[in-house]
């Protein structure tokens, strides 16, 4: 498969989103939402991060291979942290 | 000779494409690696944040929101102009490729003067564990914890930041020579999506250290 | 010392019937699978030995059925193995309501024993057979672990919490305790003996160890050595939480959030007291970090204890939560 | 034999390129094996030499040839050098590197510098931990547990981490180029499912070096740095917690037992059907199990703290997920023995060490359920019972491959061949050796001895004498091979391009392999062991 080409337009516009929700999940911190902050962060972050994989580094143009790294590397992260968490959060549990 | 050998593919490939492909998949496994790496003291510093959750967001409000977010825009703007390196490159254009190699690594530069003047300020306030680390909170093993992580991962943050812009230099020397071609700009592409991985990391590192305890 | 046979270790506890049933049942299981290929590897190797130079064999390629027998049938038998297992681990890992509790404080390189009838030891255990006791352990500087192995129990004992271990002996005797986790030097000189005895014995033995007083008697000269009284008030009227009736119960602690009264929240608030203020009061106590030893503590939370759970008369605490409400426990994270 | 007619290539790898520079600068995957060899081997020498020192001081109840100070350090640094510098980097090093390449058709790895560049790092990372051994070692095992590592030790902890550290990156490297090299270079033909399965078990294995070792590098950054400069990470005075140290270190450390027991099931799955001229009974069942392994490796870490304060209901998660990875260990197991049936068997050297392989990974596979039964794992965790069925898989598994691949491959590699006889001495030799040193470590950890004691109650004392023996016995199987591969390097008889009639790429290339492995790209028309496609080629009938 060939090099893909991405617009300039196209990064213009995601240059524009970025900047567009770091003002906004900066802004959103200041609301008390309670434990609802932090979801609201991760998920902005979450939000950006998919924007720049998928257009500042070509992901979403990639040959299929790319995808399956790309899914492979979020899902162990996603093992190390419940597998871990799973403990603490059912230590109490036990009586 | 040289020249000519910059431009060939490597005698273990049949064609420029399987180049290009391995290529590409050796990056992104290798982010794999730098996800799991970081991937690590995401999960200890979850881990922590639950056990002393209080603590945690007291030292988030010690941060700067202004400063971070400020960063954080910074950093976005350095990913957008290696964005606009990597077309350059693609189209051949070896002046725009330098130009905008130059504006990626000042803006990289821009990202951590901010951040090491972040350090000064903490260090200033006795913030620094292992160094100078003074404090009055409730839970100063909780609070001593959130800068052992937040010095630890920004600082390997910035660390990947510093190696970054080496290689961004040793790019901007080869565009200088006129070393890329619309035809063999690999390098630039594979350096493209390590600095935006990088920014990536900043992205939450930003969500988890300065944006909560912002309403204490 | 009772000695082990060469194949079996002296079995003298209430679980080590049932685990050595198991053990052997899977040596059992285990054995056949594994003679059984390795016979059919050598019977295979002689019968279908190379005849000539050039043989080319019949060339097999897959047999869906045996793929999928030797696929299904090994994992129904692993399934059967995890459910005794998990089985054989609650009730070792469980102890029993009615357990006697000892508590064990290891530190580099020995095991120090604390009866609440007030008997101290080093790095030796006397215990009543047929009595279920229960150790609550606590490590004064890098993990240690208990180790019976004539009552197949193990726990690895924490520096920064209470782990337990439980047991019933049911052979009168003596037994190795080992430290089964690697804890420096001295590590295979952190063993000792266990002595299980009749009840009577044990009576007597424990009578004898107790001149200085009980547990909760000497963590009660403790509370007014360290000025624990001065505040702790039994009236209501302290600068800080009053202690009787709390032991167990569930606390609300200020910032939100609650937890329950046990050996790890106390333990807790003696070394590191700001960390969960109850609520309605403030973080006037100092931190005793540095100046209590692991087993004064104990005495103390064997005091707070004693003067715990009791009938309640009047009106309860305002910060102690009502059965029924959830609450978590004082190893578990804070919420906010 | 076929092949016997020597047809000398004009140059091969060893001597296409003259000069110790021309080693130490090559790219060519082959040379870049064998300097692995040489490095894993002196660190074997160097791991083993503890090994023998620690069974010795054993021999007696008391601490009378060592101090238990000493004896601390010798088990902590046998296991550090047996499972870094040797275990891990063994067979994907030496025999992947040499032979990935070629199983595919391709002319070299995908990142041949980069390939180098990992050799460099990996003996830069031994040096550093020899530097802590010669200063005068590391306490702490080779598990670093905290907070004794970190707050406790006095010995010189750092030093051996950054050893570690700095050669986990020659484990990524490796795994990375091995990755991109079979997805990306293999010869026109060569689709997934007719690569051999020492390429499957090959791919497994990087994808755990890939996404295990930085957890490795991390944790190893936190012991380092804590001990340094004593922030609390892991110290419960400072808010720390010493078993959250446990999880991520087994996060990639049980993942690492896969790494080195992988490419061993890789070594058996050639050696298998190449004598018994039979392919490999159900390949994909095989195939998949080695991704199988590898994927659920990773879901089973928590096995190993059934007894460290571990919640009851996380450790019944680890423990059902402990029981699901052995079924693609069972599938191998069968299908190799399967291989056989109706087969055409030939008893040499490398066919001995495989089927000593299935027979002693069965053992330690088995003894594995009992270590992940929960209430079974209580009395024998900690103990020698660990140590005996942990070696089974290292020692009867791995080394046992390593040694069986080596014999198969050494005409391969050399261009020779080995004095059979004396290959099959020591095979026995090793075996007998193995289960002596071995099998009387189960006993022991049953009735109760625990790991890493310099002094143990005497009831102990006959078994661990029988150890002992045993282990002196498994020290002259291991040196036999070294002296009679060397002396064949030079004197072995010429072994032709395919002295085994097996089916793979390797064997389609003179012996030595030229530079770049093939005259011409080979194009591939069969599967995998397709002996009826070769069957002209290689004259059977």
């Amino acid at each position: 498969m060939t090099e893909p080409v991405v617009s300039l337009k196209t990064y213009t516009g995601i240059f524009l989103s970025l900047l567009c929700l770091t003002l906004a999940t900066t802004l959103l911190a200041y609301l008390d939402l309670g434990v609802f902050n932090m979801v609201i962060a991760i998920t902005i972050a979450v939000i950006k991060a998919t924007l720049i994989v998928a257009f500042f580094m070509h992901a979403m143009y990639e040959f299929k291979l790319v995808h399956v790294i790309l899914a492979g590397g979020v899902l162990w992260f996603l093992i190390l942290v419940f597998l871990t968490l799973g403990d603490y959060l059912t230590r109490g549990w036990a009586k | 000779m040289s020249e000519l050998r910059s431009l060939a593919v490597r005698e273990q490939f049949a064609t420029a494409d399987q180049q290009r492909e391995t290529a590409t998949v050796g990056m992104w496994v290798f982010l794999v690696t730098e996800v799991m790496f970081f991937g690590g003291l995401f999960m200890t510093h979850i881990v922590y944040r639950l056990l002393h959750t209080a603590a945690f967001d007291r030292g988030s409000a010690d941060m700067s929101i202004v400063l971070g977010s400020t960063n954080t825009a910074v950093l976005i703007s350095s990913s957008f102009t290696m964005a606009l390196a990597v077309h350059a490159a693609q189209e051949g254009k070896w002046r725009r490729l330098a130009g905008f190699l130059f504006a990626t690594m000042l803006i990289g530069s821009v990202f951590l003067g901010i951040k090491f003047a972040e350090y000064y300020q903490h260090y200033r306030e006795h913030q620094v564990p292992g160094f100078w680390f003074e404090t009055s909170d409730p839970d100063p093993g909780g609070l001593q914890m959130f800068f052992v992580y937040y010095f630890a991962m920004t600082g390997l943050h910035a660390l990947h930041m510093i190696i970054g812009i080496g290689v961004l230099a040793v790019l901007l020397f080869r565009s200088g020579l006129e070393r890329f071609t619309s035809a063999y700009h690999n390098p630039v592409v594979i350096a493209g999506l390590y600095w935006h991985f990088v920014d990536i990391v900043w992205v939450f590192l930003f969500a988890i250290f300065y944006l909560p305890g912002l309403h204490l | 010392m009772n000695s082990s046979s060469w194949l079996r270790p002296v079995a003298a506890s209430s679980v080590s019937g049932e685990y050595d049933a198991f053990f052997w049942a899977m040596v059992l299981v285990c054995g056949a699978v594994a003679i059984g290929i390795a016979i059919a590897l050598i019977y295979f190797a002689i019968r279908y030995r190379r005849r000539s130079e050039n043989q080319l064999p019949p060339q097999i390629r897959v047999n869906l059925a045996a793929e999928v027998t030797w696929i299904a049938l090994p994992f129904l038998i692993f399934m059967g193995m995890f459910a005794y297992g998990a089985k054989l681990y609650l009730d070792i890992e469980r102890p029993p309501e009615n357990a006697l509790e000892l508590y064990v404080t290891g530190k580099q390189w020995m095991w120090k024993l604390q009866h609440p009838e007030g008997a101290r030891e080093i790095n030796e255990l006397h215990v009543p057979v047929g009595q279920s006791i229960k150790l609550n352990m606590i490590s004064q500087d890098v993990i240690h672990s208990f180790y019976i192995p004539a009552f197949r129990v193990k726990q690895d004992v924490l520096p920064d919490r209470y782990t337990t271990l439980w047991f019933r002996a049911t052979k009168a005797g003596e037994y190795h305790l080992f430290c089964a986790e690697y804890c420096g030097t001295k590590h295979s000189g952190m063993i000792g003996a266990v002595y299980a005895m009749d009840p009577h014995e044990y009576q007597v033995w424990v009578d004898r160890g107790a001149a200085e007083g009980s547990l909760s008697s000497l963590g009660e000269k403790m509370f007014h050595q360290f000025g624990c009284a001065n505040c702790h008030h039994f009236d209501g009227h302290g600068r800080g939480p009053n202690l009787q009736r709390l032991y167990g119960q569930t606390v609300r602690i200020s910032g939100g959030g609650s937890v329950t009264a046990d050996d790890t929240y106390i333990r807790e608030s003696i070394l590191d007291p700001r960390a969960k203020i109850v609520e309605g009061f403030t973080d006037l106590m100092p931190t005793f970090k540095g100046q209590i030893a692991e087993e004064q503590i104990i005495q103390l939370i064997a005091y707070i204890r004693a003067i715990g759970p009791q009938p309640v008369t009047g009106a309860p605490q305002p910060w102690i939560v009502q059965p029924g409400t959830t609450a978590i426990s004082g190893t578990q994270p804070e919420t906010r | 034999m076929i092949g016997a007619v020597e047809v000398k290539p004009s140059r091969t790898y060893l001597d296409s390129q003259e000069g110790i520079l021309s080693w130490l600068l090559t790219t060519d995957h082959k040379r870049i094996g064998l300097l692995y060899v040489f490095s894993i081997t002196a660190f074997f020498v160097v791991g083993g030499f503890f090994a023998l020192l620690m069974r010795l001081e054993l021999l007696t109840p008391v601490t009378d040839l060592v101090s238990a100070e000493t004896y601390n350090k010798l088990f902590s640094m046998h296991g550090i050098i047996m499972v870094w510098f040797f275990l891990i980097p063994s067979i994907p090093t030496t025999l992947g590197n040499f032979l990935i390449p070629m199983m595919i058709g391709a002319k070299d790895v995908a990142f041949p510098k980069l390939n180098l560049a990992s050799w460099y790092i990996f003996n830069l990372g031994g040096l550093v931990t020899l530097y802590a051994l010669i200063r005068g070692g590391v306490d702490t095992g080779w598990t670093f547990y905290t907070p004794f590592s970190t707050s406790y030790s006095t010995t010189y902890v750092v030093a051996a981490a950054l050893g570690i550290f700095i050669a986990g990156f020659g484990s990524i490297i490796t795994g990375l180029n091995f990755i991109a090299t079979i997805h990306k270079m293999r010869a026109p033909g060569m689709t997934w499912f007719r690569l051999p399965i020492f390429i499957w078990s090959h791919y497994a294995t990087s994808l755990i070096f890939v996404l295990a070792t930085p957890i490795l590098a991390i944790t190893l950054l936190m012991v380092g740095f804590e001990r340094i400069l004593k922030v609390g990470i892991f110290d419960p005075a400072l808010g720390g917690d010493p078993v959250l140290f446990q999880h991520i270190f087994w996060f990639y450390s049980h993942p690492a037992v896969y790494i080195m027991i992988l490419p061993g099931m890789a070594v058996i799955s050639e050696i298998v059907p190449a004598f018994s001229r039979k392919p490999l009974f159900g390949y994909k069942a095989v195939a998949y199990s080695s991704l199988g392994i590898a994927a659920i490796g990773f879901l089973v870490w928590g096995h190993h703290m059934f007894v460290a304060g571990q919640s009851l209901y996380s450790a019944m998660v680890f423990s059902i997920l402990s029981y699901l990875v052995a079924v693609p260990s069972a599938i191998k197991v069968f299908n190799w023995t399967a291989t056989l049936y109706k087969g055409s068997v030939s008893w040499d050297t490398p066919m001995l060490y495989a089927i000593g392989f299935i027979g002693l990974f069965t053992i330690g596979g088995m003894t594995g359920l009992f270590l992940a039964a929960l209430g079974l794992d209580v009395h024998v965790t900690d103990t020698y019972f660990v140590i005996a069925h942990f070696h089974y898989i290292m020692v009867g598994g791995a080394v046992m491959a390593y040694l069986g691949g080596v014999h198969y491959w050494w005409p391969k590699i050399s261009g020779k061949l080995y004095p059979e006889g004396l290959a099959k001495l020591s095979a026995l030799i090793v075996f007998i050796g193995f289960n002596l040193t071995f099998f009387p470590q189960f006993i022991l950890g049953y009735l109760g001895m625990p790991r890493r004691y310099a002094a143990y109650p005497d009831e102990f004392q006959v078994l661990n004498v029988l150890s002992t023996a045993g282990a002196s016995i498994l020290g002259v199987g291991y040196i036999l091979p070294l002296v009679y591969l060397i002396w064949s390097w030079k004197y072995g008889k010429p072994a032709g391009p395919n002295p085994w009639r097996a089916t793979g790429l390797e064997w389609k290339t003179p012996s030595p392999p030229p530079q770049h492995n093939f005259e011409t790209t080979p194009v591939v028309t069969y599967d995998a062991y397709d002996y009826e496609a070769m069957k002209e080629e290689l004259e059977l009938v």
